[in-house]
């Protein structure tokens, strides 16, 4: 599996550390409720088909990135920069 | 059909023409007392233990492939009853005494072997950690034994003791800890569910979950409609798909989890090993096949399949640890679909839909559950009461912070 | 007052290896200093570095002058290299790095097919030109590298893995240089 | 036996080898199995569950039957293909799976057995009495399974892993593979082609299939030197593309060295991940085997072997040769034997409408009905369209058509499609991303068509690649239609009817699998393991399929097929795991002190991937303890050194560094002053403890963050997740700075003291930091303490690291202290109450540890909200408390607390034991541990039990800190 980091190129899976769905992004706002909390820590939509995750560039540039794929077939059809995204890809495809 | 070596002989004398088919074809009924979704080990033992244990027969199983198609079939056979934590300890102890009469509680030959388990630690912090969980063991009833250096070299003298990268500083040996032959397991259920009276319906995928005013009534099929009051989804790896079919969002992420085979080779390893530095443990199986694997491939996956980096970290670590198994050759890897949780506990209980029960979670320990897993869910499912001994795997466990996390790595889910 | 005398990564350990007309060498200990700009503050960042003759470099490039250097190293960061820092002023997070890594040279006809034991990179011309400087792994260990010339390349790596990575390249040359030698 | 003219072998060069301890000589160029037929040794090995006499089935790395162990001194290779392996000067083989010899195989009793070891039969019976299956029936299973043996020792061959990238990957270098090759290679393309043989070539080595009017071997040559020329071509031979991954990634492994003895540095094998732009998979076809009574006999061989066999290595692999086939191609084999002045006994045709030109017999509508030969086969009794017949023959050739080489195609999941037309299963379309099959493997078997698809394949690839490929002619070569017509087994004979040789699996075993409803072709798989041996199936998949579709009534494509994945030939542990051996496993870090602990005869041990000392011996003492005792008194009464350099470092800057260290912190660094330190706890979103540790402000934007050795590369992470997800356009940058530093504590009454002699140094007051100077050095002095004693830690450049730390211990020794380790900086720690990863061990809270008044509430912080929830406070909590035993008694980490009286069972535990240490200073074992609701339990006294280590005794529960609780050491 290959991964390209926007700043360093497609490279090998081993230089990523995987952390989880891109609802980590979604940090519930200080004072929100228990259910909002249990939502973003642990509940997941988990698709069989296209999925929103994040990738550490570890052994990389240490981006963050966030990753379109199958999680069927494997294809990667979009890796982003969380500091960085384009305007319309984070909400668009949820 | 009673199996005995008697009757191997017997049929074997007459050309082996009497053997009966080891469970029937049913068709779907248009209504049953209760259906399982899932005829993997967990799906066909929870449909046993209905029938044994609360009389319901009149049930079905439905299965989208064929009998053990899951994970069942594609695990490392590891039987074990090693955990530390309250709420697990009892289940898998409790597991561990259904394995230990299963072949005479089935009549079927699972070869469960108890060649003892041994985890080996490589820090003084580690060995604490090992004494903590083998004498939560003992508490709970089981067996332990912690082993120094020495003792671990008497049982595995092929270890590389002098040059691996992590010393070894012992072990702790589960003697109760051992393997059995994963598809048996799922077949010995079967036969006997349908010797109950259990329909097994394979080629049949649940499309949807028919809920009314809160309750559920049925499941869509494609072999049709079929309607139940009591609904047990027990797909773990497919868990989020089904569970969302009952507009539920679960605490779940599917992870990919590889294992390999090598060629048949003469005994040369006894025990299941468990490497405490790396992600490495191996058994041999009775066929001859080291059997072994290591850790997820780490990244959200339905494919059954992985890739190089878990591969080669694997085999490497099965280098460092015992370096004599460097030239039998791999001869098949094969990925598992793990439901993973938060805490890497199972789940076993009730959801907010009357009559919609889940059995899922399994991470990768579903195999040595399985007994325990269809004994508790059918207890769970025939009086809707929870088990005493899966009381603590709740489905809101996450959200009131009674957490079950024996890894101590916290909610991300691909790690446990 | 203690007198405390330097010493680099590989002191003691390893020499240079030469086989097959390719050689290992630790490269001598120099000034290694990161750069991490603030947000927007990009100009501020290339008007100091301007008296050196340097710019903030794209990734997988290094900027260079007369024996400085200044190499894309991640995310908003660089590391100046042989020459002391200018006053980032409050443009960006200066840090000195310089006893944080060891620098190996590996040069010769050898070289990129020693690297490619252990590096999970295309190292072919087009994706790797002479000058691209990138993070990556040296097998398991955190690596940055250079290619510095055609057949020539500067490995960085963690000090306290030196000996680490010694051993792996040097393994790496050997069986590049017996591959040579027996399979030719 | 040999046939003169014939061959590609070097006749110059004789090979001398042994098997089963007898020599023999063969010739440069051969394979093992070549050479063993060329001597006339038939009998190579026995079957894994029958212990039948086997023989040489195939001339490919496909081989169920002729595997061998290869010796080497004190090494063996068990389970290796004597149609793979070449010959070299020495080589020793020997048979395996046998006892006590091959020819006398005490096990061939399972044989006689048969009728009772159906398939699955072990399921059914071995379950009276229960302990027997352990004791008795398992081990003797065990020892009768299994086929070569391991040495048992470690293996001490080279291995290597390497990487190589490419635009165009061709996967097999016959026909098709070459001509695909040269096409790409034309164009400019940066092209690897891979083939699993010694020489590259294919079935135009085997088959001398000419191309553009030269001999198959020519036309490979011509072709070989011209992409050996060119610059932009990596031709791997003995190379087998093992595995597809994602992304273009292939595994592969290379055979460098298995054809020759061992030389230094020289990798046995290596295993590559190759990836590649565009992949042509070119891998060819594996022939069938047809199932007749005892069709596995030593003798009976695949048609296309026999002619690899004659061709090749010119060898004859019978005297008396008949042929069965049910397709045209092979009269092949019968024509090139006869040419060659073999004796072909006759032709045997499942048709009985084909040919019959040859001058020998031929029998259409042919089927075996029985063969004779113990341990090698002597004839056949062939039941044909005009009667019955009784052939003499030693060989009997076979062929039930050809199988493409999808394998690779299944392993990312594509299901290969069933093509009626050849009988047998093609490539799904697209079943690997950027990957076109071409060729025999995609089901176009004559010469002529496998280099036009080679060529088209090529083109299409470059395509995708935005080149062109240049204008080439089409070699011209044979283009025989391909015909046969399926035939699976001989109907209505008694006998049994080998599908998988390997596994021993019979038409009756899939026959009986289908009565007892394992009807679906992974049952039928998984219940008579048909297809689960060395050979994957590749042998035996179709046919046994096809019986079972036979068996259910069911077409082939209805009956599906079972899926083939990686490796596709097996790989060695150590190939794939190369680099692992010893101390590769993992790098080695090691601190600036190393050599000066070392020195000092400190054992080091493993802290993560560190080396630290654990202690530093003095010469009279005998044990560990007497040393640490002396260490930790000497911490007490003077000045103790110690490397703490592992502990991570962070430095972080930024207008908005304190913001952001209040957002990943519990308590806060904001209103930390310049010049001080502050501890600091951090939890993870789900609200336990990820780490502490102390962090310092150096300026109004500049913090200097420390966290524990085991965190330090978590915490990076932690901190690059939380700013680019959370707060990236804050102004806070920040880099580990853990390697650039070497930092020392120096603690004791007389840690100031020792500080004087290095200088003029600031008066620090507890918790400050301050930038110092030793001569030129430019260096950091903290006043914190991790010993509760008058502490400091003083950080150089770390290339002046080991100096300084042999200079503070020289100077320490002089004041009557010395160096520390960690068993002693374990004590100290404990003594003074101080936790490690030992108490935060990712299920503790701050409240556990009795640091919830750490949380702020005056600020959000990362894992507050979580660590609210119902279950993660309160009194079911396991506390941190101190445990202190009530008699002299040693107490052990790991151990579980009772309530005296209370029965010790799991329903009644009370807590654990996570940390103990032998206190000199108050001579007593002191343990920390977490009890339910321990902090209102101090003084109470608890039971402590710890079964594997056989203690029993009372502690009484105290408060965590035992040593100075006060604090007034600490700011002395």
């Amino acid at each position: 599996m290959r991964l390209t980091c926007p700043l360093c190129g497609e490279r090998d899976r081993r230089e990523f550390y995987y952390y989880g769905s891109d609802d980590y992004l979604n940090r519930p706002s200080e004072g929100a409720a228990p259910d909002a909390w249990d939502d973003y820590l642990h509940l997941r939509t988990n698709p069989a088909g296209i999925t929103h995750d994040l990738w550490y560039h570890d052994m990389g540039c240490s981006s963050w990135l966030r990753v379109t794929r199958n999680t069927v077939t494997h294809e990667i059809h979009a890796v982003e920069a969380i500091a960085a995204p384009k305007a319309s890809a984070r909400g668009a495809a949820k | 059909m009673r199996y005995s070596g008697l009757k191997v002989i017997t049929e074997g004398l007459f050309g082996n023409k009497g053997w009966k088919p080891a469970w029937r074809d049913s068709a779907p009924k248009a209504e049953y007392d209760a259906i399982i979704i899932g005829g993997g080990g967990h799906g066909l033992s929870t449909a046993y233990y209905l029938a044994k244990n609360h009389g319901l027969t009149n049930i079905a199983v439905l299965e989208k492939g064929y009998l053990g198609s899951g994970n069942i079939g594609r695990n490392t056979t590891i039987v074990r009853a090693n955990y530390f934590l309250q709420g697990n300890s009892e289940f898998y102890s409790h597991s561990m005494k259904l394995w230990e009469g299963l072949e005479s509680e089935l009549n079927y030959n699972v070869m469960h072997s108890q060649r003892g388990l041994i985890n080996l630690f490589h820090s003084d912090g580690q060995r604490d950690a090992f004494a903590r969980r083998g004498n939560a063991m003992i508490n709970q009833g089981d067996d332990a034994i912690l082993l120094d250096r020495e003792g671990v070299r008497e049982h595995l003298p092929y270890l590389d003791f002098e040059q691996t990268r992590f010393p070894i500083y012992g072990g702790l040996l589960h003697p109760r800890g051992g393997t059995a032959r994963h598809d048996a397991v799922a077949w010995g259920y079967a036969r006997g569910a349908d010797r109950r009276g259990v329909d097994l319906i394979q080629n049949c995928e649940v499309t949807g979950i028919d809920i009314e005013n809160g309750r559920v009534t049925g499941v869509q099929t494609t072999r049709g409609a079929i309607r139940a009051k009591k609904v047990g989804m027990v797909v773990a790896g497919r868990s989020s798909q089904v569970a969302a079919m009952a507009g539920m969002r679960l605490p779940i992420e599917s992870h990919i989890l590889q294992a390999f085979v090598t060629e048949g080779l003469k005994p040369v390893i006894d025990h299941v090993i468990s490497f405490g530095m790396g992600h490495f443990y191996i058994s041999q199986s009775d066929k001859g096949g080291l059997v072994f694997g290591g850790d997820l491939d780490f990244y959200a996956s339905y494919a059954s399949r992985g890739n190089l980096p878990m591969v080669e970290h694997v085999m490497e670590a099965g280098m460092t640890l015992m370096p004599m198994i460097g030239r039998a050759k791999v001869l098949r890897s094969w990925g598992g679909i793990m439901d993973m949780s938060p805490d890497g506990s199972p789940i076993i209980d009730k959801t907010h839909i009357d009559g919609l029960f889940v059995d899922c979670g399994w991470n990768y320990g579903g195999f040595k559950a399985v007994p325990a897993s269809g004994w508790c869910m059918a207890h769970l499912m025939a009086t809707g009461e929870s088990h005493p001994v899966a009381a603590r795997f709740k489905l809101n466990r996450f959200a009131t912070g009674h957490i079950l996390d024996e890894e101590g790595t916290g909610s991300q889910h691909n790690l446990h | 007052m203690p007198d405390l005398i330097a010493k680099s990564a590989l002191a003691g350990h390893a020499a240079a290896l030469t086989l097959g007309d390719t050689t290992l060498a630790e490269a001598p200990m120099t000034t290694i200093t990161s750069i991490a700009p603030f947000p927007n503050k990009g100009k501020a960042v290339d008007a100091a570095l301007k008296p050196l003759g340097l710019e903030f470099p794209a990734p997988n490039t290094a900027s260079s002058k007369d024996g400085a250097r200044l190499l894309w190293t991640g995310r908003q960061q660089a590391f100046l290299i042989g020459t002391a820092a200018p006053d980032m002023g409050d443009a960006a997070a200066v840090t000195d790095q310089s006893d944080g890594w060891v620098i190996l040279t590996l040069s010769g006809p050898l070289a990129r097919d020693t690297l490619a034991r252990l590096v999970p990179l295309d190292l072919r011309d087009a994706a790797f030109p002479v000058g691209t400087t990138t993070r990556s792994g040296l097998n398991h260990m955190a690596l940055i590298l250079t290619r510095t010339g055609d057949a020539a390349y500067e490995i960085m790596t963690f000090r306290s893995m030196a000996r680490t990575a010694w051993h792996e390249l040097a393994e790496a040359l050997e069986t590049q240089a017996a591959r040579l030698d027996q399979l030719a | 036996m040999r046939i003169e003219g014939r061959g590609q072998i070097d006749r110059t060069k004789p090979v001398r080898f042994s098997f089963d301890g007898r020599d023999y000589t063969g010739f440069k160029g051969d394979i093992l199995a070549s050479a063993l037929l060329a001597n006339g040794v038939k009998l190579v090995g026995r079957s894994f569950k029958y212990h039948r006499p086997r023989g040489i089935l195939t001339a490919g790395s496909e081989e169920p039957n002729a595997m061998v162990e290869i010796l080497e001194g004190n090494q063996q290779t068990p389970n290796t293909r004597a149609t793979v392996q070449e010959l070299y000067d020495g080589l020793k083989a020997r048979s395996q799976n046998r006892f006590p010899a091959l020819s006398f195989d005490v096990m061939g009793v399972n044989d006689l057995a048969a009728p009772f070891l159906s398939a699955g039969f072990y399921y059914k019976t071995f379950m009276w009495p229960r302990p027997f299956w352990e004791k008795l029936y398992e081990p003797i299973i065990r020892r009768a399974a299994g086929l070569g043996r391991l040495s048992g020792k470690h293996d001490e061959g080279h291995y290597e892993k390497a990487w190589a990238f490419c635009d165009i990957l061709v996967i097999g270098a016959g026909p098709t593979g070459l001509m695909a090759a040269l096409t790409a290679a034309r164009a400019g393309a940066d092209v690897i082609l891979a083939d699993e043989d010694a020489r590259m070539g294919g079935r135009l080595l085997a088959d001398l299939t000419g191309v553009d009017g030269k001999s198959g071997p020519d036309w490979v040559e011509s072709v070989l030197a011209e992409l050996r020329a060119l610059p932009n071509v990596r031709l791997m031979s003995r190379t087998s593309v093992t595995g597809a991954y994602d992304d273009g990634t292939f595994g592969a492994l290379e055979r460098v060295s298995l054809h020759r003895s061992p030389a230094p540095h020289l990798p046995r094998e290596c295993f590559w991940r190759i990836v590649a732009g565009q992949t042509v998979l070119a891998a060819g076809a594996l022939e069938r085997p047809l199932a007749f009574p005892d069709n596995d006999r030593p003798g009976i061989m695949l048609a296309g072997a026999v002619r690899a066999y004659l061709n090749r290595y010119g060898v004859a692999a019978g005297k008396r040769v008949t042929l069965i086939a049910n397709n045209d191609a092979a009269r092949l084999t019968a024509r090139q034997l006869m040419a060659a002045g073999v004796k072909v006994a006759a032709i045997l045709d499942t048709r009985p409408d084909a040919s019959a030109v040859e001058e020998c017999p031929v029998y259409l509508g042919s089927t075996i009905t029985a063969t004779r030969g113990r341990l090698g086969l002597s004839g056949v009794t062939v039941a044909h369209a005009a009667g019955t017949a009784t052939i003499e023959t030693d060989c009997l050739a076979m062929s039930g058509g050809w199988n493409p080489t999808v394998h690779l195609t299944c392993h990312l999941n594509g299901r290969p499609v069933w093509r009626e037309d050849i009988a047998a299963f093609v490539p799904a379309p697209n079943a690997v991303p950027r990957l076109t099959p071409a060729g025999a493997c995609n089901g176009a078997f004559s010469t002529a068509a496998c280099l036009a698809e080679g060529a088209d394949a090529a083109r299409k690839a470059l395509a995708a690649l935005g080149r062109t490929a240049p204008p080439m002619a089409a070699p011209k070569a044979e283009d025989a239609p391909y015909t046969l017509t399926p035939f699976w087994q001989t109907p209505d004979v008694k006998g049994r009817q080998w599908l998988d040789f390997a596994n021993d699996v019979t038409t009756k075993d899939v026959r009986l699998s289908a009565q007892e409803n394992f009807a679906s072709v992974e049952h039928m798989k998984r219940y008579t393991t048909q297809g689960m041996a060395p050979d994957q199936g590749k042998n035996s998949n179709v046919g046994a399929l096809a019986v079972l579709a036979d068996a259910t009534g069911r077409g082939i494509p209805q009956t599906g097929t079972t899926t083939f994945r990686p490796p596709y030939t097996p790989v060695s542990i150590a190939a794939m795991g190369a680099g692992g051996r010893g101390a590769g496993f993992a790098p080695q870090r090691f601190l600036t002190s190393d050599q000066a602990s070392r020195d000092r005869g400190a054992p080091m041990i493993e802290a993560g991937l560190w080396y630290r000392p654990s202690y530093f011996p003095k010469p009279h003492e005998k044990t560990w303890r007497e040393a640490c005792d002396r260490e930790v008194l000497m911490v007490r009464a003077s000045v103790g050194v110690a490397d703490v350099s592992t502990l991570g470092k962070i430095d972080i800057q930024g207008r908005d560094a304190a913001r952001f260290l209040d957002l990943v912190y519990t308590n806060t660094f904001s209103t930390l002053p310049t010049g001080r330190v502050r501890y600091g706890l951090m939890l993870r979103e789900d609200g336990h403890v990820l780490d502490d540790g102390t962090t310092a402000r150096l300026g109004e934007n500049h913090y200097l963050m420390t966290t524990t050795t085991a965190a330090a590369g978590l915490v990076m992470r932690h901190l690059d997740f939380v700013h680019q997800a959370f707060c990236a356009d804050w102004d806070v940058r920040f880099i580990s700075v853990t390697e650039t530093w070497a930092q020392f504590a120096i603690a004791g009454p007389k840690a100031r003291d020792l500080l004087a002699t290095l200088g003029t140094m600031p008066d620090l007051p507890f918790m400050g930091v301050a930038p110092v100077t030793l001569g030129s050095v430019n260096a950091r002095l903290f006043r914190i303490s991790f010993s509760g004693e008058q502490g400091y830690e003083l950080a150089v450049p770390t290339r002046y690291g080991e100096a300084l730390f042999r200079d503070l211990v020289a100077r320490a020794e002089t004041m009557g202290g010395g160096p520390y380790g960690m068993e002693a900086l374990n004590v100290l720690r404990i003594e003074k109450g101080f936790i490690t990863h030992a108490e935060i061990h990712g299920r503790t809270t701050a409240f556990d540890i009795g640091m919830e008044k750490m949380v702020s509430a005056k600020k959000d912080c990362i894992g507050k909200a979580a660590a609210a929830r119902p279950g993660m406070t309160g009194p079911d909590r396991e506390q941190l408390v101190g445990l202190k035993p009530l008699s002299d008694a040693a107490i052990t980490a790991g151990a579980h607390l009772f309530t005296p009286g209370d029965q010790v069972k799991r329903e009644n535990d009370q807590g654990y034991v996570t940390s103990v240490g032998y206190s000199p200073v108050l001579n007593a074992w002191l343990g920390l541990g977490f009890l339910k609701n321990g902090r209102a339990r101090h003084g109470e006294r608890i039971r402590l039990v710890d079964h594997l280590r056989g203690i029993d005794l009372l502690c009484e529960v105290t408060d965590p800190v035992f040593h100075d609780k006060e604090g007034v050491k600490l700011r002395a």
